[in-house]
């Protein structure tokens, strides 16, 4: 079944949805077994539907720092871990540090369940990671910042000035390198690259300022202070909302507090400063040209990662193992509650519309154009 | 539409005001071009009628500006973007998104205007400046008169009554600054939009101006009027004025059409003189060598099979599109990249072989922006740099300096120079190490009449002292009054190679406005001509 | 006294009709430059950064089989990997409120390109860190509040440019951002001591960058049941001796070498960068005074308005303008 | 070429997850079961784990079946098994630092005179005892007391499990000498199950021990007397959510079929499942690298 829709740019709140869904899901088991298939569901997802952008090219690097995310767990396992007893593989032979470093001591007996139990500890996080990547594969910045609230505007507007100008500092900082040989000085090294810093960052400056008279032209920042009762009103619920976060995470930190403060005070705290967010960007006169619609792929899509997270939940309440024991070691069981749930986050990979091919010359061409 | 009464402007810290009483009025629907010498406050007064000047440069201003019956002293710029819109001298550097059609909705957004009239506006601003085609391109793809277009269309959309633009076609070939032009007439005669231009390039927007605001400079009375009358009196005019006052014509002309009308006798009298054959040294020894030249930035090729010999004393000049190939080629002499295919060689050496020390001796080159060779913060300690570089005797550079442009404060910060000081100083900079070739991309861009004159005067010294120049440019009149050669690339490839003279004339688009004016003769500036007449009044 | 507040155009009142006596006169600011700090600004940036120190320290402070710690549950730590982005926005919101001109608005834009584009290379890979090359400079020199904000944006940019959007990058930008802060608070000394100062400072900042990441990692890296994880509720010095542990054999080894790169960079081309920063400061002249008069012999219609700042305000800070 | 990597990655990860997954397959299945009838060749433990915190209710006290002469290591080994708890874990010394992962700071707190004391309670009171659980072996019957003794003197005087001995301990126990014929104690391990429930007191006994794949109950009693089965299954799970297992037997007459069939089927499934995820991890493992391969 292929996209109903035409080619676009899926609104980005439907990625970030399905993909903080798929890591809530991750952190709730240490089963191998669901966490290699949220991984694979989120590969197979992610080369289905990411576009060619630079920043779409980032999924390769998160699997990487998974790897190394696992690696570190086990080796420090292996070097710090505490001896549990337990079929030993192999000894290492056990150092004490000084006591400057803490006078921890090093190596000893390595258990397989203890190796086991790491490496199961670091796929899970290595999971969690790989659901970031996709998200941030999938979505373009310039699409998430449009979906800034109103009250971010300025500081949207500022991101996406960057985010056009990098790649344009980058090319004048490969002309000053060039320049640096016509004056007759050494064109490569780290002096050079130093070098042609500040001409560069001369030539953003000045830019900035024209930018700023450009943008001033053009009517930017009517905003103005807001007035003082909605003042107020901001800053009461700002305060409210820190309060109440600020609780909260005593809450979470402090075993012998109460559970209504934990979650709930959170979740109050976090309410109140969203609110904050949305009041202050009020009253503000000002549209969005076109903004990203929600249709019923971002629902599919969305609905499809929380359906992972339901079906997790759903199964560790009706007691099914989600942390397999390590000692001693168990067979890892289909989870087949949990195990649907994610299956059913692969639908975007028909259901998502595929992306549009976008016009990104070469940074030869940019040069080109450029000079 | 737009008035000043008795403005003057002083910038903070000045010691003498930019402007004096200025005083004058532009009429709705007009097309106003503004002109004067560079520094003399053009941008200044520009930037004053949207409140820009002072709100945002800081300052005093006396008297008021009032636009659409607003006066900016009492409304912040960003309030009048729906009654003036200024596009500023590049740009580019104005852009806020990186799409065009958010570009264009931007200053809407800010307005909060509803969205389906947004929509409305923007494509009827598409189509209105012909960009329907880009509308999803990234604006950094976009060639110099497409991002001017944008640029202009990204404050049309606020539906100004006023529109403000400082040299929107000094940085653009012929045929982009066309577009440009054509958009803007398109503006004035179907919208009634006033639009307020400053350019240098007056032989380019001239004709369609229906008054003209004369900023002399140095506190001297502005003067505005009708076209003809003013430039019958002011110091920058474009060569057919000056063809004009050489010919003795009133009015005088202001388009190829009304010169040629006029021209008819003047034709008759150069009917005896040949123009002077091209004064090209024909036998210099070769300086550089070009051949079977090819280049290419992965998949698109730049440069196909480039032969070309420039000789010691020689100026030849590079024309063409942008984008035509004319930086890479440039690139390559100067050995900042390696030739994919075929070879250079600068004096029997490969450019890119040399060490930077040793290449600086044999070539230079000015890149189109000279601000990448500028790392210090001030002009005396460039110098000093400059000489350490190319380890010259202490002064050299400034003393070349001096040669080009005498009287440049040595404290003065390189960025606050002014565009021609800031030539002279990459120049200066460059020709330190006398190199036997000095390239020279797009000089003349943003440079004012006068500061025309010196660059060349400069080249021409150049060329005598034996030096072989090449140099990149659009301006064709700069190119008839110095290039020996012309050579005109097209898609990578040399489509003309010739006496400057015989490549210029007879192209429609490189062709100079004294060469259209009395064509089929080949006289291409207005010296040749005047000097004939000189000689023809001995004669009798 | 306000750097920018009498450049015109940010304190401008939105209706025309009132003459611009500045907005907030009332209010004293604590800030200057770019972007001014006033004092409820101030006092909610101390509060939520005070929370963030939380979010950064927790296994610290976490107590025996409380909901964090790790052996238990496995997502009542990443509450605070929502919680800071929560409290970045709350804090972006309040210091851009009537703050971020275009000025400011397009200075950070451009500075924040540039640093982003200085990390694009090396990726921010330990070991080097050039985002504080430009971070500390332009603090000291446009204002703590813009060097807050601008240390936050520049890796969000560096970020969203090389897709590298996880968890760890709310805190990043926290930490970067205070760094951006605290350089804007120096004392001001000019001249060689300047440099040196920033130098040292540079170091000092990258060395804590490093450590405060380090905190934020550590329970995810470590785990918990090893000498070097964090033990809830095993008192401060306890987990400071497991912590300290933890970063020595982990990551010390990256993060002094970044501190020396900071601090020669700074030496180098510290005086330039200040330079480059205080002449566009100047050029976009933050805090100069923007005057209209009446032309002497003028009898224009309306009413002529007067909008002169007296001197002594709008006399800028040397932070502003040099 | 950067797809390619990723792809290579993408397979290491996979592989990661599967070797995880055969190794943990490797390893063996610990048994579980309620405190009914004694059975032949094994002992019944009581295990009462109490970590000092909350109200007495808050201890958990676990009836372990292990084969005779198990050594106390893994009669705790086997109980966390059978609640799916973290693995008890030592120091170095092999002096036990953690039950259930409390305190979650394992072995740190020892230094501070924190430590888990151990009883036994076998003959219905606490006796402070320090013995070495990777030596004292096991016999039936035997009640294990485990209480944290927070900056205790390590000596008998330190706080005991706040729950009566007397009341979990198995009134059928056999001691370490084995009995040549199955006595009949219907009413005894009825009490006992109904103890353990009550201390239990639904917060300890895991839920998902009766559908526990992985402990395919191997020594479901060979009882000769269904009822005190019955009665002793109920009690044990009145307090846990899952009755289910309970109730089916009700359901069925036969128990040992049952229960049989249900252990059999249940550890087939449970290698069934593992077999089907990986196959599904495999194949869209190979996609996704399949796919970005060709896109590059």
């Amino acid at each position: 079944m292929s996209s109903p829709a035409a080619r676009r740019l899926l609104h980005p709140g439907a990625w970030w949805v399905w993909a903080i869904a798929l890591a809530a899901t991750a952190l709730r088991t240490t089963d191998p077994l669901l966490l290699g298939l949220i991984a694979v569901v989120v590969a197979f997802v992610v080369s289905a539907r990411r576009t060619d952008a630079p920043w779409a090219r980032s999924f390769g690097s998160f699997l990487r720092l998974g790897i190394i995310v696992i690696v570190i767990r086990v080796v420090f396992q292996m070097l710090f871990g505490v001896r549990v007893e337990g079929t030993t593989l192999f000894t290492i032979p056990s150092v004490t540090l000084p006591s400057w470093a803490a006078g921890v001591s090093l190596g000893g007996p390595v258990t397989a369940e203890a190796l086991v139990d790491a490496a199961c500890q670091g796929l899970r996080l290595a999971v969690v990671l790989l659901c970031f990547g996709a998200a941030s594969s999938l979505c373009s910045p310039y699409r998430m910042l449009r979906a800034l609230p109103s009250a971010l505007y300025e500081a949207g507007v500022a991101i996406t000035v960057a985010l056009t100008f990098a790649p344009q500092a980058i090319i004048a900082s490969r002309q000053v390198r060039d320049a640096r040989r016509l004056r007759g000085r050494a064109d490569r090294g780290v002096r050079a690259w130093a070098g042609s810093a500040m001409p560069v960052l001369e030539g953003a400056l000045d830019r900035s300022v024209a930018l700023a008279a450009s943008m001033d032209a053009r009517g930017y920042g009517r905003r103005g202070a807001t007035p003082r009762h909605r003042r107020r009103l901001i800053s009461g619920l700002m305060l409210l909302g820190l309060c109440l976060v600020a609780v909260g995470a005593y809450g979470l930190l402090d075993a012998s507090a109460p559970a209504v403060l934990r979650l709930p005070s959170f979740i109050a705290g976090a309410i109140a400063l969203t609110a904050s967010l949305v009041i202050s960007g009020r009253g503000v006169e000002r549209t969005r040209y076109r903004p990203d619609p929600w249709r019923s792929p971002e629902w599919i899509v969305s609905l499809s990662g929380l359906a992972a997270l339901a079906g997790i939940v759903m199964a560790a309440h009706n007691g099914a193992v989600l942390e397999p024991s390590v000692y001693p070691l168990t067979m890892p069981q289909l989870v087949p509650l949990a195990s649907a749930g994610i299956l059913a986050a692969l639908l975007p990979a028909w259901f998502a519309p595929r992306p549009p091919t976008l016009v990104e010359p070469e940074l030869g061409d940019r040069f080109e154009v450029a000079a | 539409m737009i008035r000043f009464d008795r403005v003057s402007f002083t910038y903070p810290g000045a010691a003498t005001p930019t402007l004096v009483d200025v005083d004058f009025t532009v009429p709705e629907g007009e097309l106003c071009l503004v002109v004067g010498e560079t520094g003399s406050g053009k941008s200044t007064l520009l930037r004053a009628v949207n409140g820009l000047v002072p709100r945002f440069s800081g300052g005093l201003l006396t008297g008021t500006v009032t636009v659409g019956g607003r006066s900016t002293a009492l409304v912040p710029p960003r309030e009048l973007a729906d009654v003036v819109g200024l596009v500023g001298q590049d740009p580019a550097a104005g852009f806020v998104t990186d799409m065009v059609e958010d570009e264009l909705a931007h200053v809407m957004e800010n307005l909060g205007v509803a969205p389906d009239v947004m929509r409305r506006r923007v494509e009827d601003v598409l189509d209105l400046l012909g960009l329907h085609e880009l509308r999803n391109r990234p604006l950094s793809t976009l060639s110099g008169g497409q991002q001017q277009r944008v640029a202009i269309g990204a404050v049309l959309t606020a539906g100004p009554r006023v529109l403000v633009l400082d040299e929107p076609t000094s940085a653009l070939d012929p045929a982009a600054a066309e577009e440009v032009l054509a958009a803007l007439t398109r503006l004035v005669h179907d919208l009634g939009i006033t639009v307020l231009v400053a350019e240098h390039r007056l032989e380019r927007v001239v004709q369609y101006a229906d008054s003209i605001v004369y900023v002399p400079g140095d506190g001297a009375p502005i003067v505005i009027g009708d076209p003809g009358k003013i430039l019958a009196g002011s110091a920058v005019v474009p060569p057919i004025v000056e063809l004009g006052r050489v010919a003795g014509w009133s009015p005088l002309p202001l388009s190829v059409r009304d010169a040629r009308r006029a021209a008819t006798e003047l034709r008759e009298r150069l009917q005896p003189f040949t123009p002077p054959l091209p004064s090209a040294p024909a036998h210099g020894e070769v300086v550089a060598r070009v051949s079977d030249l090819h280049a290419g930035y992965g998949s698109v090729a730049a440069l196909s099979g480039i032969d070309l010999e420039v000789r010691a004393g020689e100026v030849v000049a590079l024309m063409g599109r942008n984008g035509a190939g004319k930086s890479t080629l440039l690139s390559h002499l100067v050995g900042l990249r390696a030739p994919q295919r075929g070879e250079v060689r600068v004096r029997g050496e490969e450019p890119h072989r040399l060490p930077a020390r040793s290449v600086i001796r044999s070539v230079g080159l000015v890149p189109q922006d000279n601000g990448v060779l500028l790392y210090h913060d001030t002009v005396a300690a460039e110098c000093v740099a400059a000489d350490r570089d190319g380890d010259l005797a202490a002064g050299t550079t400034r003393a070349v300096l001096d040669r080009l442009v005498p009287g440049i404060d040595p404290r003065s910060h390189p960025r606050d120079l002014s565009e021609g000081q800031r030539l002279a100083l990459a120049l200066a900079i460059v020709l330190g190490a006398e190199p036997a070739l000095v390239l020279l991309d797009e000089p003349t861009r943003g440079l004012d009449y006068g500061a025309k004159q010196r660059l060349i005067t400069m080249l021409e010294s150049l060329a005598a002292e034996g030096r072989a120049v090449v140099m990149a440019t659009h301006d064709v009149e700069v190119v008839a009054a110095v290039a020996h050669r012309a050579v005109v690339l097209a898609e990578g490839e040399i489509v003309a190679d010739g006496p400057a003279r015989d490549v210029v004339v007879h192209s429609p688009v490189f062709a100079p406005q004294i060469a259209k004016v009395l064509a089929p003769e080949t006289w291409m500036t207005v010296a040749e001509v005047s000097n004939a007449l000189a000689s023809t009044g001995e004669g009798h | 006294m306000a750097g920018i507040a009498h450049a015109g155009v940010s304190s401008e009142p939105s209706e025309p009709s009132v003459p611009s006596v500045p907005s907030v006169p009332s209010e004293r600011t604590s800030g200057s430059g770019a972007i001014r700090l006033r004092r409820r600004a101030s006092a909610l940036l101390l509060a939520a950064s005070a929370l963030g120190v939380v979010a950064f320290g927790w296994p610290l402070f976490a107590s025996r089989s409380s909901a964090v710690d790790l052996a238990h549950s496995g997502d009542a730590p990443w509450i605070f990997v929502i919680l800071v982005p929560l409290l970045l926005c709350v804090i972006m919101a309040e210091l851009a409120d009537g703050e971020l001109d275009a000025k400011a608005v397009a200075l950070l834009g451009v500075l924040a390109a540039c640093g982003a584009a200085l990390r694009l290379p090396s990726g921010g890979v330990a070991g080097f860190e050039p985002v504080f090359f430009l971070l500390v400079p332009a603090g000291r020199v446009l204002g703590r509040g813009f060097g807050f904000v601008l240390g936050a944006l520049t890796l969000f940019v560096s970020a969203l440019l090389t897709g590298g959007v996880g968890p760890w990058l709310p805190f990043q930008m926290f930490g970067a951002a205070w760094i951006g802060f605290f350089a804007g608070c120096l004392p001001s000394l000019r001249g060689r001591a300047e440099i040196v100062m920033l130098a040292v400072y540079g170091a000092i900042a990258a060395l804590a960058y490093g450590l405060a990441l380090n905190l934020w990692f550590w329970p995810f890296a470590a785990g918990t049941g090893s000498s070097i994880s964090f033990v809830p509720g095993a008192g401060l010095a306890e987990n400071l001796r497991h912590f300290w542990a933890f970063h020595l054999t982990t990551s010390l080894g990256f993060d002094l070498p970044r501190a020396v790169f900071t601090a020669l960079f700074l030496l180098v081309a510290g005086r330039p960068i200040l330079g480059a920063l205080r002449r566009v400061s100047r050029r976009a002249a933050f805090g100069v005074a923007v005057s209209f008069e009446p032309s002497l012999h003028s009898a224009t219609q309306s009413e002529p308005q007067l909008e002169t700042q007296p001197e002594p305000q709008s006399e800028p800070k040397p932070e502003a303008v040099s | 070429m950067r797809a390619s990597r990723a792809g290579i990655c993408a397979f290491v990860l996979v592989s990661v997850s599967l070797g995880l997954a055969v190794a943990t397959a490797a390893g063996a299945s610990a048994s579980s079961g309620p405190c009914a009838a004694p059975i032949i060749g094994q002992a019944r433990v009581v295990v009462v784990v109490d970590d000092g915190e909350g109200g007495p209710d808050h201890a958990v006290v676990t009836c372990v079946i292990v084969p005779r002469g198990t050594k106390g290591a893994q009669v705790l080994a086997a109980r966390a098994a059978q609640l799916g708890t973290a693995v008890p874990s030592y120091a170095g010394s092999g002096l036990l630092c953690s039950i259930d992962s409390f305190p979650a700071s394992q072995c740190a707190e020892t230094g501070s005179g924190s430590y888990w004391a151990n009883f036994s309670g076998t003959d219905g009171s606490w006796n402070y005892s320090t013995y070495n659980p990777f030596i004292r072996r096991v016999c039936d019957g035997d009640v294990e007391g485990w209480r944290y003794v927070v900056r205790g003197s390590g000596a008998a005087g330190d706080a005991q499990p706040r729950i009566n001995a007397a009341t979990v301990r198995p009134a059928d126990a056999w001691g370490c000498s084995e009995p040549t014929s199955a006595p009949t104690v219907g009413s005894g391990a009825g009490d006992s199950g109904n103890t353990t429930g009550s201390a239990a007191s639904g917060s300890t006994v895991d839920p998902s021990a009766p559908v526990d794949g992985s402990n395919p109950s191997a020594t479901d009693p060979v009882s000769p007397d269904p009822t005190a089965s019955d009665s002793s299954a109920a009690g044990v799970t009145s307090g846990a959510s899952g009755a289910s297992d309970a109730v089916q037997r009700d359901a069925s007459g036969d128990v040992v079929l049952a229960s049989d069939s249900q252990a059999n089927s249940e550890g087939t499934a449970s290698w069934w499942g593992a077999g089907l995820a990986l196959v599904i991890i495999l194949l869209l493992g190979g996609a996704a690298v399949f796919r970005s391969r060709r896109r590059a």
